[in-house]
């Protein structure tokens, strides 16, 4: 086993990994860029390094430094966590050339999957179902949009080295597709650098359930059983869970044997996630696989009770999965919401600033993983989420009562949270009856307003501070040592946002 | 003492006394029916009394403002009279000028000095947080200035195209 | 199902039984003492009410004041909780008697059950395996010390009303046996009300092993097998444990066939607990019935991915459980630690006094049920306990070490507690082997003294905090409005226990 | 800035330095070889890097000293200078009184006046939160007063029972 591994993200992932590596008696070491000095994820390793300036090209998304860091602290193996050099396949291929052990795939099975039409055309050789669509992808505007009429809209344009909703659009006609088709280009090539696109047909409000897998070095391969990650804002997923109220045993048995397959097919090792859109018919396709940790892994987790880190990091080290199959069971329900600092308000803006007060939610059931402290910075120039909320209960109504109940702890002032937007999908009609599919927000919450019904209380609150003084103890400004600066970002709720 | 609190654009006059000999402030919402007695717990926690049900309130100071945390909502609350000073005579009509909202990188400029556009008509698209962001006309009219170009770096308030507005009625196909 | 209940306790139960109520819907009610104004249950609860004076027979050992709130509050069933008045028959009878349903066993279950030589007679009647000795209590120094010599020395003395180790003594020969007697009588009647004691054969170094049942009106009663709880101090059990780490199938199988028979014998309703002994052999002894939510119930709860408070409330609203034993199953490994303001350097002498800084251990696999918040006050008038932390994992071993890594993140200043002596035993040879009985922290940890190797990064600490200057929002005394006064007790550290 | 720091009987000399420009205070136990670097990140909440390796220290302040927490352990923390100046003369030798360590009430008083007590025998049964506490003869004497009685209310400081030593070198069977 390694005795020191370094994490290579930032962070509620990087504080999430380092405190599974810390169990398992391995060292850490985190490196963080010049706005992250004082960053949880910086503060909890064992060993922290700079690796530069804010900007993720000269700091988390620098190979070189990271892998130099990762000599000079003597570290074995890297834990890319999600995002950032995840699913970067000349990164996996770097860290190998090094000597070092790069915790997830093989970088050819990754490269294969990366792009997702070589994806699709692996798939279909080995008969798992995959959506109508291009299996080459393309940059020429005339091809596109014919290979689009072909199959017929609405159609989805997508970046086929992307995953994450990053460079998706959907065109619904002709006419919109040209300027769709460059904003996905465009996208596509600041965030994956590869402009490359492909069309794939747009199903009707479908389900999006993905399976977990893991493979040993030794040809060994299990699922851990679906995910349901339907219920989406901008294509990315925000609410999750497990077990999918959808799946009947005998979907649920016929989607993991694919899911299986398509690892198989890949030659997959670690752990990984087959995403598979279902349609009102209950049939499933193909639809990618991500060739690297999950945000949602903890739902996983919570129903099969492993630790998926701890599985991955075995796996790197090359030994064998201690279980197969059959001796994997679900057991009660599990729900993820993702805590993005982002305004619900307005079309789910970005709201970085600093974290006036944080307090976690507790009991029976809850688990928060998060970077959050009073005082710290939500810095502008990474991913926005601040934390992912998991319950898990005996079943799933009991699981929907425990993460309102859990919202409403998990207090988190300074920047605004989809937290009070949450509660209101999670006590709605759509959602308590199971009927969830990924224009849920779009169909039921776009004009959603916050409920008024409470703001006599919070204005007398207001009047009480007053009168009582500030209570000892009350963060006013975060603190000024080491700090990035006070973000425009922290006004944004007073700006209407014109897209 | 009287306090006049304003959340988002609602104002609830407020009338309260000093605290009792519990560390309990009461206070009632004129016109409402709603009495509360709120004592201070520890740093940023409030436990606040109303109508007989009883919740934990969480509070952070934000410039002028305070967060307000109710029962998984949060609430940026200010004091009405203070607010009202301080904004002065500022117009509250939502956005005329086509800034970006957050710090941003510009990635295409559709805008041209001399081009018509509509109201809604896409004029700048940026780039933030890895999301693209499309900045549109406020209002119809004409294009007289482009002061930003693709690569820049840009902030909110800054002015990245100027629009002369049509005059009022006038439209155009 | 009840819309409201009242939860007669405090502290950490009393707020993790309010959580599960809301998450059923159900309005809770607290319920306090005048030192408890701003405990963590009389905030967290929907109403509170002042009970009087903070002596718990003004407040919580009070039946007529209890009543009268819940009648008051319109709250239909009441919670007593562990501990106070939760197995007091007599209470559980006046209960029913106002027309209010008690979330328990019935009265005269308890009665039977909590009189220890009424249970054993029941027991062996049944053919469940009793430990050698009384089946009558008494009361006369020498019947019982006739007895005593008839078993055999070593003996124990214990309550026949009592349990949690009150008035129970072990005595090695027969000069002590008078006094310890006398003591034995004394703290009996001080606990209970009640002096009758009775003798016991001592077994050597036995472990403690206790299975959770429950069973509903219907006549249904399932096991959700066992917990191990030999590591004591002050015969007061202070880490648990499931499974245990001695028990095979075929014994587990047999204990908990004898603990299902044990509740049918009873006529049980509700959650309770059958603690057994095991001696080397493997043989079983019935030592008692706890006719209540056991302290230690949340490890049962991890591994079995129940809710017990839940399903107590389910069954005390007459449904029948909805499951039967083949569906129950166990997962993982679960341990408890309990956190009690007490000092392990001074023979766990009670610690209470200000709690000037907590922060609760997060991640995967930890929960933390406590009453705690920075500012909060530990009274000298009630049970020591902070909080309960909890861990479970996929192994024994990988829960040790993930309780290790939690009991480092569980930072609790200002009283003393045990959480640095529990590192020292979870990481011991003894603890590891799984080779644990009931004289464990006796025989290994007896003059148990914290390790001095980090004092020195303490001292550095200090140093930046002197040079740093105070914090921003670093509580240094605890707010005085509405509190307790300052009590001696947080002095006690400065001193030495003369027993 | 020199210190000399003081926890449990051992005495930490420090040499330490002002904060440097990212708010990390640099120091060094004298004669232990030990550097460290130490930074304030929020409330009670400090960074600390040691010899390569960080770890994360909680402090919170109580009466003359201060607590912290390393590695899930809590010590309470002096400045020994201070301290030294503040204890004086005080002997610390032990108990030498027969008080309760805490508050409690009196259950049994088997001390009785003109009594010769052995070192270690019971005086004073009391009862504190749901326990029982013998006080027992911190050294062998004849019981010179009582003054508590069953069910009194005691603290700590107040003398339950008084004892005349015994001459030097005199024993009692």
């Amino acid at each position: 086993m390694f005795s020191k591994i370094l994490v290579a993200n930032r962070g509620e992932i990087a504080v999430r990994i380092m405190r599974t590596a810390r169990e398992m008696g391995i060292g850490t070491v985190a490196v963080y860029s010049e706005v992250d000095r004082c960053a949880l994820h910086t503060l909890t390793a064992d060993e922290a390094f700079l690796l530069g300036d804010s900007d993720p090209s000269s700091s988390y998304l620098n190979m070189d430094k990271i892998i130099d860091v990762a000599k000079r602290s003597g570290a074995q193996a890297i834990h890319p966590g999600y995002g950032f050099l995840a699913e970067n396949a000349a990164f996996a291929r770097r860290v190998t050339a090094e000597g070092l052990v790069f915790i997830g795939p093989p970088a050819a099975v990754m490269a294969n999957l990366g792009n997702k039409t070589v994806a699709r055309t692996i798939m279909a050789q080995s008969n798992v179902p995959i959506i109508p669509g291009m299996t080459v992808s393309d940059t020429d505007p005339a091809r596109l949009l014919q290979a689009a009429e072909e199959m017929g809209f609405p159609v989805l344009i997508k970046a086929a080295a992307g995953g994450g909703g990053k460079g998706m659009r959907i065109v619904h006609d002709r006419a919109a597709f040209a300027e769709a088709a460059e904003l996905a280009k465009s996208e596509s090539m600041s965030a994956f650098g590869d402009s490359s696109i492909y069309v794939e047909k747009c199903l009707d409000r479908p389900r999006h359930v993905e399976f977990q897998i893991l493979a040993d070095e030794h040809g060994n391969v299990v699922h851990l059983f679906e995910r349901e990650c339907s219920i989406q804002r901008r294509h990315q997923k925000i609410i999750e869970e497990t077990p999918c109220p959808a799946l009947d045993e005998e979907l649920r048995g016929r989607m993991g044997a694919a899911a299986v397959a398509a690892a198989r097919a890949a030659g997959y090792v670690n752990a990984g996630t087959v995403e598979f859109l279902v349609d009102g018919a209950g049939r499933f396709y193909f639809l990618e696989v991500n060739t690297r940790l999950q945000v949602e892994h903890p739902i996983t987790e919570m129903v099969t009770g492993l630790d998926l880190v701890r599985h991955q990091i075995e796996i790197a080290a090359g030994k064998p999965l201690p279980f197969d199959q059959d001796r994997l069971t679900r057991r009660g329900h599990a729900i993820e919401c993702r805590i993005y600092a982002e305004d619900p308000e307005a079309d789910f803006m970005p709201s970085p600033g600093p974290i006036l007060f944080v307090k976690s939610p507790e009991g029976p059931g809850v688990r928060f993983d998060h970077a959050l402290y009073t005082g710290a910075q939500v810095p502008m120039q990474y991913d926005p989420i601040l934390g992912k909320l998991v319950v898990w209960a005996e079943d799933r109504h009991a699981a929907i009562e425990r993460m309102v109940r859990a919202l409403k702890e998990c207090v988190i002032l300074g920047v605004k949270t989809p937290i009070e937007l949450m509660i209101d999908v999670l006590r709605s009609e759509p959602f308590r009856t199971g009927d969830v599919h990924t224009r849920l927000i779009d169909d039921h919450f776009s004009s959603w307003q916050p409920d008024r019904a409470l703001d006599h209380l919070a204005a007398m609150a207001f009047v009480a501070n007053e009168i009582l003084g500030p209570v000892p103890g009350t963060v006013s400004t975060p603190y000024s040592i080491g700090r990035g600066m006070r973000s425009p970002w922290q006004t944004l709720g007073a700006w209407d946002m014109t897209r | 003492m009287r306090f006049r609190v304003k959340i988002d654009n609602q104002i609830f006059p407020i009338e309260a006394c000093a605290a009792d000999e519990h560390g309990y402030c009461r206070m009632a919402v004129n016109g409402m029916g709603t009495d509360a007695a709120v004592k201070a717990i520890a740093a940023g926690h409030l436990h606040l009394e109303a109508n007989g049900e009883a919740t934990n309130v969480f509070v952070a100071r934000s410039g002028s403002g305070l967060w307000v945390w109710v029962d998984g909502r949060a609430r940026l609350v200010f004091d009405a009279d203070t607010e009202q000073r301080r904004r002065g005579t500022v117009r509250r009509e939502g956005p005329r000028e086509v800034t970006p909202p957050t710090p941003a990188t510009v990635v295409r400029v559709p805008a041209i000095v001399g081009d018509h556009v509509e109201k809604g008509q896409a004029l700048v698209v940026v780039s933030a947080m890895k999301m693209e962001l499309t900045l549109t006309a406020p209002y119809s009219g004409t294009v007289s200035a482009v002061h930003t170009e693709v690569g820049a770096k840009v902030s909110p308030g800054e002015i990245l195209v100027e629009i002369e507005a049509d005059p009022e009625g006038e439209t155009h196909g």
